[in-house]
C-alpha cells in the first residue's frame, strides 16, 4: 500500500515556537534546578532536563506532534498527561508505545515519532 | 509466589485514601497505601488554589498543601505508603496484584478500600485528536508539576470549578485564556472562581460549544459557535479564535474499574459507573470498601470526610473499634459532610437554577452568565457595604459552605453565623483597621478593602494578587472592572506580602472616588501578569 | 411476533449464529436463536484464541474440521460481508523435550490418518518458519493448513448476516427448561416465562446446555472449566503463523490488528471454584503465569505490553470431542455442545451440519462418533 | 429479553449525518458514523461494538471514549445512557510490559 503519512520530514516535526518554561511561579515559587542532559528527537541532539517527563522537555523544545495513528494516519501528541489516554506514545530507544508523558528523560536518550508502531512513515503499520 | 497480607489495604493516596489510612492508623490498624503516581496525594498535587470550607475542612489552605500535610500526618502515624506503585487487578479473595518497580506483588487485605478517585470525561468535535487539545487536568500537570506552561494562547471548555480554577491557573502561569465557553447557558461553578477568571479580561461565552478545532499538525485555532435549545449550532454565531491550545474541563467520571473488575454491584447513576455503597463505605462484597471520588464525584474536601468515615468503618469491621464506637465517630464526620453539602451548589441543587439566595437576594443573572457581577446588582448582598473610612467589601454573593473570612478579622467586622453557608455580613458598628486577613483568607478572592477620599477626590482599593511580576509602589497601569474592562487610570501605592498571607499579596491602588466599587484588578503598563 | 418457528436455536454463540445462518442460506428464514445474555457471543465465541485448525485434533473431529477449513473459511468474509480475518499460514505445535516431540508424532500420525498433511519439523526448520521462536525448542509439529481468524467478528459476522436474512434473535432471554409436546421436544421456556416453540430445537449453549438437556431427560457429560487468555498492544508485524505447544503452555497469534492474541493458564483452572460462573472473574496468578509461559517460545515479546485478560469456561467433553447429535429419546432435539475449546475453528462446518440435520439431510462429513450417547461405563 | 427485529424496526434504518466522520474512539480511530451504523445493523451492546469495531479495545481500554460510545448509542437505541450497559473491567488496569507481569515471583513447576 502506498503510505499516506506526510513525507516531508520537516513539515511531519510539527515545530512550532518553543513553549515557556516556568521558572518563577506566583504561588509555586521558584522552580528548583535541575541537570541538563541532551536527548536525540528523530535524529536531532535537543536539551531537556533530566528526569522531566519526555514530553515536558518535547514540548519545551516546541514539538507537539508525537506520533501519526496506524489507521488514518492522523497526527497525535499529549492529551490527558497522566499516563491514562496513551496519544503521546513515541519510541523511545527503539521501544515503540512508550508513554512519553510519564516516562522521565534520561541523558541520551533516542526518542522517535511513532508512524503506527514503526519508526518509519514508509512501513505500513499492521 | 508469595502473598503478603494486611489488615487494610488502601488503593489511592488521594484525599480520601490517605484520610481513611489515617483514621485506621490511630485506632491501631497499621494500613499500606498503594498510589500509581510519583507524589502522593492524588489530584490534591495539582491544586494551587485555597480551598474553601471551614477549619476542619483545611478551609483557605491550598489544595498541595493540604496533600502535603496529609502525608505528614500518615507518616506520624505509620502508614505505609507505596508510591509508583500501579494496581493491575482486584481479584476474589481480596487479593491484589501491584506492579511496583519491574515486577509484581502480590497482597491480601482483610479489608480493601478503593480510592481512585477519577478520570476526566471527554467531548469529542471536529479536530478533537489534533496536538494542543488537551484535558484540563493535563494543563494543570503540565504547569504545576512540571513548570512548563500548556500554551500560549489557551481557549477553556468547561465552566464548572475545574475549568474556572484550572482557567486562573492558566492565567497564574502566564498563559492568555482567549475565552471560557460552556455549552450551559450558566457557569456552572462557583460564581468567586468565575469572577477572578472574568476580572482579568477573560471573556465567558456561555450557550457556546466548540465547533472546531483548527490546525494540520496542531492546533492553530478554535472556532465556536453559540448552541440553540437542541444544543446545536446556530449557524452565523461562529467565532474564531487564534489559538495553541484547547482546554477541556467537561466534567469528572469515576475510575471505578477495580470495583467492577471485583465484581463489585456497580450503578449507572448521573455522577457516574458507581458502586452500590453505603454511606460508610461498604460496596456490595463483603471486606471492599470505597471512598472519594470513585463513589461519586464531590470536591476533595468531602472526599477527606469519606475517607474518614471509610477508616473508621474499616476499623469497626477488623474488630479495632466497637460497633458504638464508629456509630459515634461516623456520626461526628456526618454533620462534618452535612455542612459541605449545603448551599447552591448541594448535591441536591445539581442542574437546578437557584434564583434566589438563603438570605432571599436575588441571585446575579450577570455572574451566571457573564462570569462577574454586575455593577448594578453588587450593592444588593450583605458584604458590600458603604462606610466612611476603609472598610471590607465582600463581593460573595451565593451561597457557598465557606467560612474563614469570619475567623480572620481581628476586629469582628465579619459575620457569618452558624450557618457556614450564609453570606458574610460586613458590620458597621466594628472598626476596620485595613489589616487584610479577610482579603488574603479568602478563598474566592472576593474581599477587596475600599477607602475613600484618601486624598481629595481619591480612594484606594486593596485586593488580593497572585500574579508575577508583583507590582511596584509607584507604578501606574490601568484599574480593571468585574468585567475585566478598563476603568481608569490608577496607581499602585501599597503592596503587602506576608507569609500568613499565603502568597496572596495584597495590591492597593489608588482609583478617582467614583471608581472605587468599580476597580477590581489592576494591570500594569507592559500588559499582562505572569509568572516567568 | 409469533413465538413460534422451525427451528429454535438456544445460544447465540459462534454454533448458534453459524446454524442460524446455514439455516437461512438453505432458505429456511423461519428460526429463532435465544442468547442468554445481553450480548450475541457473550460466551466462548467471543473468549477464545481464534485457531483455526486441525492439527492436534481427534480423528473424530478431523472429518468436518478438514472440510470447514476446505470449504467454508477461505470465503467466509467475502459470504458474510464482515472481515473474519481468518489467515492460512500455518500452525507450529512446538517441543523443547524429547517427550514433547514424542506426543507431536503420535499426533501427527493420527491426523495422517485421515489425510492431514501435518509433519514433523526440526529445531532449524522452526526458526526458518518463525525466527521469533526461543533457541530452547528442538522440533515441532508443522501443519501448513491451519490457521487462524478473528472469533469476535466471525461470531457477529454469521449474527449479522443470519439477521439481515430474517432469523429472529432474541437477547437476553436465557432458557431454563424444555418442554415436550405429545412426545417430541417442542417448547423452549425463558425464565421469565416466555414460551417458544420450534419443530426442531437446537441446543448449543455452552456448558449451560447440561442443565437445559436434562429437564427432558438428558444428561451431557461435560464438565466446566475456565480458561484465560490476554492481548498485548498493537505491535509491528511480525508472523502469521498461529503457535501452540506440545506441553499446552500456550496457544496464540498475531491477530491482524498488529496485537497478538494468547491463551495460557496457571494450573489452578481445574480446581477453580467461581461464586457466580457468569462473572468471569480471572485469576490473579494466571496473568504472570501466561506471561512466562508464552515468553519461554517467544522471548521476542518480552517488552509488548498486555492490555488486557479476560476468561471464559469451556464445555469440556468427557472424552474431548464435542455432543453433535440427534437425541433418540427426545425427538425434535439437536445437541451441538461440549466443544472442549475447539469449537471457534470448525463452528462453520459445524454449522452447516447442523442445517442439514433440521432438513434431514446426510451431514457433509459422518459424525456418528459425536454421538450424544456414548458414554459407556469403565468397569 | 430484547427482540432484535422488533427493535430495529423501530429505530430504523440508519441516516448518515454530517459528523458521522467524526473520531471517537482515539486509540482504534472508531468514528461516530461506524457506531451509528453498527447499531442498525444490530450490534446493541457496548461488548459486541466492542468486539465488532475495536472501540474502546485500545491501548486506553476504553477510559477515555467509554462515556462518549455509550452516549451514541444510547441515542441510536432511544434509551437513557444508563440503560447502555458500559464494559465489563479487566487488569491489567494499565498497560504492563510482559517482562514485568512475568516477575511476580511465581515459577513454573515442571
Amino acid at each position: 500500500m502506498d503510505c499516506e503519512y506526510p513525507l516531508d520530514r520537516e513539515k511531519q516535526e510539527s515545530e512550532v515556537d518553543p513553549m515557556e518554561r516556568i521558572e518563577n511561579h506566583p504561588i509555586l515559587g521558584e522552580t528548583p534546578e535541575r541537570r541538563k542532559v541532551t536527548f536525540t528527537y528523530n535524529g536531532k541532539q535537543l536539551e531537556g532536563y533530566e528526569g522531566e517527563p519526555i514530553a515536558t522537555a518535547l514540548k519545551a523544545n516546541g514539538v507537539m506532534a508525537h506520533r501519526y495513528t496506524a489507521k488514518t494516519h492522523e497526527p497525535r501528541g499529549v492529551f490527558c498527561a497522566i499516563g491514562r489516554c496513551t496519544d503521546c506514545v513515541m519510541i523511545v530507544n527503539d521501544m515503540p508505545n512508550v508513554r512519553t508523558c510519564i516516562t522521565p528523560l534520561e541523558e541520551g536518550m533516542k526518542v522517535q515519532t511513532q508512524y503506527g508502531v514503526s519508526a518509519e512513515p514508509d512501513k505500513e503499520a499492521m | 509466589m508469595k502473598i503478603e497480607r494486611y489488615d487494610m489495604i488502601v488503593i489511592g493516596a488521594g484525599p480520601a485514601g490517605l484520610s481513611a489510612a489515617i483514621e485506621a492508623a490511630k485506632k491501631g490498624i497499621k494500613p499500606i497505601v498503594f498510589d500509581e503516581n510519583e507524589k502522593p496525594g492524588g489530584q490534591l498535587f495539582k491544586q494551587i488554589h485555597k480551598f474553601f470550607g471551614s477549619k476542619e475542612h483545611k478551609a483557605k489552605v491550598r489544595g498541595f498543601k493540604i496533600g502535603e500535610e496529609l502525608l505528614a500526618e500518615a507518616r506520624e502515624y505509620g502508614v505505609e505508603v507505596v508510591l509508583n506503585a500501579t494496581v493491575v487487578g482486584l481479584y476474589p479473595e481480596k487479593e491484589i496484584t501491584v506492579k511496583i518497580g519491574n515486577e509484581i506483588k502480590h497482597y491480601k487485605g482483610d479489608a480493601v478500600l478503593v480510592a481512585t478517585g477519577a478520570s476526566e470525561n471527554m467531548v469529542n468535535f471536529k479536530g478533537w485528536t489534533l496536538p494542543g487539545v488537551i484535558g484540563a487536568g493535563a494543563a494543570q500537570t503540565m504547569m504545576n508539576l512540571h513548570h512548563i506552561k500548556p500554551g500560549k494562547r489557551v481557549l477553556m471548555l468547561g465552566s464548572g470549578n475545574v475549568g474556572l480554577v484550572v482557567s486562573f491557573q492558566l492565567l497564574q502561569a502566564g498563559c492568555e485564556v482567549v475565552a471560557l465557553a460552556d455549552a450551559a447557558p450558566r457557569v456552572g461553578g462557583y460564581g468567586v472562581h468565575a469572577a477572578k477568571v472574568a476580572r482579568c479580561g477573560v471573556p465567558f461565552y456561555l450557550s457556546h460549544t466548540i465547533v472546531e478545532a483548527e490546525g494540520e499538525d496542531c492546533v492553530t485555532g478554535v472556532v465556536i459557535g453559540q448552541v440553540g435549545p437542541d444544543w446545536k449550532v446556530i449557524p452565523g454565531t461562529e467565532k474564531h479564535f487564534d489559538v495553541d491550545t484547547i482546554c477541556l474541563a467537561v466534567g469528572l467520571s469515576p475510575m471505578s474499574q477495580l470495583l467492577k473488575q471485583a465484581g463489585c454491584e456497580m450503578s449507572d447513576t448521573k455522577g457516574g459507573y458507581v458502586p452500590v455503597c453505603q454511606e460508610d463505605g461498604a460496596t456490595s462484597v463483603s471486606g471492599i470498601f470505597a471512598a472519594g471520588d470513585v463513589s461519586g464525584i464531590e470536591e476533595a474536601s468531602s472526599a477527606m470526610i469519606e475517607g474518614r468515615m471509610s477508616g473508621a468503618t474499616i476499623s469497626c469491621y477488623l474488630g479495632y473499634i466497637t460497633e458504638e464506637e464508629k456509630q459515634a465517630r461516623i456520626k461526628e464526620l456526618e454533620a462534618q459532610l452535612d455542612t459541605l453539602r449545603q448551599g447552591m451548589f448541594a448535591p441536591k441543587n445539581r442542574g437546578k437554577l437557584v434564583e434566589k439566595t438563603e438570605e432571599g437576594i436575588a441571585v446575579s443573572m450577570s455572574l451566571l452568565e457573564n462570569g462577574y457581577v454586575a455593577d448594578t446588582e453588587i450593592e444588593r448582598y450583605p458584604g458590600v457595604t458603604k462606610q466612611e473610612g476603609i472598610h471590607p467589601v465582600i463581593e460573595c454573593t451565593q451561597n457557598i459552605p465557606c467560612n474563614p473570612c469570619q475567623d480572620a478579622c481581628p476586629k469582628g467586622c465579619i459575620c457569618i453565623g452558624k450557618n457556614i453557608t450564609s453570606l458574610p455580613v460586613v458590620s458597621k458598628e466594628h472598626k476596620c483597621i485595613g489589616c487584610g486577613m479577610c482579603v488574603a483568607s479568602c478563598s474566592g478572592q472576593a474581599i477587596f478593602l475600599v477607602q475613600e477620599n484618601v486624598e481629595p477626590g481619591f480612594g484606594e482599593v486593596t485586593m488580593p494578587y497572585e500574579f508575577l511580576p508583583l507590582p511596584k509602589v509607584g507604578e501606574k497601569g490601568i484599574a480593571l472592572g468585574r468585567d475585566g474592562k478598563e476603568v481608569c487610570e490608577a496607581e499602585v501605592t501599597k503592596v503587602r506580602t506576608a507569609p500568613v498571607f499565603d502568597h496572596t499579596n495584597l495590591l492597593t491602588i489608588k482609583v478617582p472616588n467614583d471608581r472605587i466599587m468599580k476597580a477590581r484588578f489592576y494591570r500594569g503598563e507592559n500588559g499582562q501578569q505572569s509568572a516567568k | 411476533m409469533s413465538n413460534t418457528a422451525d427451528v429454535v436455536i438456544i445460544g447465540g454463540g459462534v454454533v448458534g449464529c453459524a446454524a442460524a445462518y446455514y439455516l437461512a442460506k438453505a432458505g429456511n428464514t423461519n428460526v429463532i436463536v435465544l442468547e442468554g445474555t445481553k450480548s450475541i457471543g457473550h460466551g466462548g465465541s467471543s473468549r477464545n484464541g481464534g485457531g483455526v485448525r486441525q492439527s492436534g485434533r481427534d480423528v473424530r473431529e478431523l472429518p468436518y474440521a478438514m472440510y470447514g477449513i476446505k470449504h467454508l473459511w477461505p470465503t467466509l468474509s467475502e459470504e458474510l460481508g464482515v472481515d473474519v480475518e481468518y489467515t492460512q499460514k500455518g500452525n507450529l505445535r512446538l517441543g523443547k523435550t524429547e517427550a514433547h516431540l514424542e506426543k507431536l508424532q503420535t499426533l501427527a500420525k493420527n491426523a495422517q490418518s485421515v489425510g492431514l498433511d501435518v509433519r514433523m519439523v526440526d529445531a532449524k526448520e522452526v526458526k526458518e518458519i518463525c525466527p521469533y521462536l526461543s533457541d530452547d525448542i528442538i522440533g515441532a509439529s508443522w501443519c501448513p493448513t491451519d490457521g487462524h481468524a478473528n472469533p469476535l467478528t466471525t461470531t457477529l459476522g454469521y449474527y449479522k448476516r443470519a439477521l439481515e436474512m430474517g432469523v429472529r434473535f432474541y437477547t437476553d432471554a436465557e432458557v431454563t427448561e424444555l418442554r415436550k409436546v405429545k412426545g417430541k421436544v417442542r417448547k423452549v421456556i425463558l425464565k421469565d416465562g416466555t414460551v417458544f416453540e420450534g419443530e426442531t430445537i437446537i441446543l448449543a449453549a455452552g456448558y449451560e446446555s447440561r442443565y437445559i438437556a436434562r429437564t427432558v431427560g438428558v444428561d451431557v457429560p461435560m464438565t466446566r472449566l475456565i480458561d484465560e487468555c490476554l492481548v498485548t498492544e498493537m505491535q509491528p508485524h511480525m508472523f502469521d503463523i498461529m503457535l501452540g505447544t506440545a506441553g499446552a503452555d500456550f496457544y496464540g497469534h498475531q491477530a491482524k490488528h498488529g496485537s497478538f492474541v494468547f491463551g495460557s493458564d496457571c494450573g489452578y483452572e481445574e480446581v477453580t471454584d467461581m461464586t457466580d460462573p457468569s462473572k468471569l472473574i480471572t485469576n490473579a496468578m494466571t496473568l504472570s503465569a501466561s506471561c512466562r509461559a508464552i515468553m519461554g517460545y517467544v522471548p521476542a515479546l518480552k517488552d509488548a505490553k498486555i492490555v488486557r485478560s479476560w476468561c471464559g469456561w469451556l464445555d469440556n467433553a468427557f472424552d474431548g470431542v464435542p455432543f453433535i447429535s440427534k437425541v433418540d429419546e427426545a425427538e425434535g432435539l439437536i445437541l451441538a455442545c461440549g466443544f472442549t475449546g475447539h469449537g471457534f475453528g470448525t463452528a462453520p462446518a459445524v454449522g452447516l451440519m447442523l442445517s442439514q440435520m433440521v432438513a434431514g439431510e446426510d451431514t457433509v462429513v459422518d459424525i456418528t462418533p459425536l454421538r450424544y450417547d456414548r458414554f459407556k461405563p469403565c468397569r | 429479553m430484547m427482540d432484535i427485529q422488533e427493535k430495529l424496526k423501530e429505530i430504523g434504518p440508519y441516516v448518515e449525518a454530517e459528523d458521522d466522520g467524526m473520531l471517537v474512539c482515539r486509540c482504534e480511530e472508531v468514528t461516530k458514523g461506524e457506531i451509528r451504523k453498527a447499531v442498525h445493523e444490530g450490534i446493541f451492546t457496548i461488548e459486541e461494538l466492542r468486539r465488532y469495531l475495536r472501540s474502546g479495545m485500545g491501548l486506553c481500554q476504553g477510559q477515555t471514549c467509554g462515556k462518549l460510545v455509550k452516549g451514541i448509542v444510547a441515542r441510536e437505541l432511544g434509551v437513557a445512557p444508563s440503560e447502555v450497559e458500559p464494559a465489563s473491567s479487566r487488569a491489567p488496569m494499565r498497560p504492563i510490559e510482559m517482562e514485568i507481569l512475568a516477575e511476580d515471583g511465581g515459577v513454573a513447576h515442571e
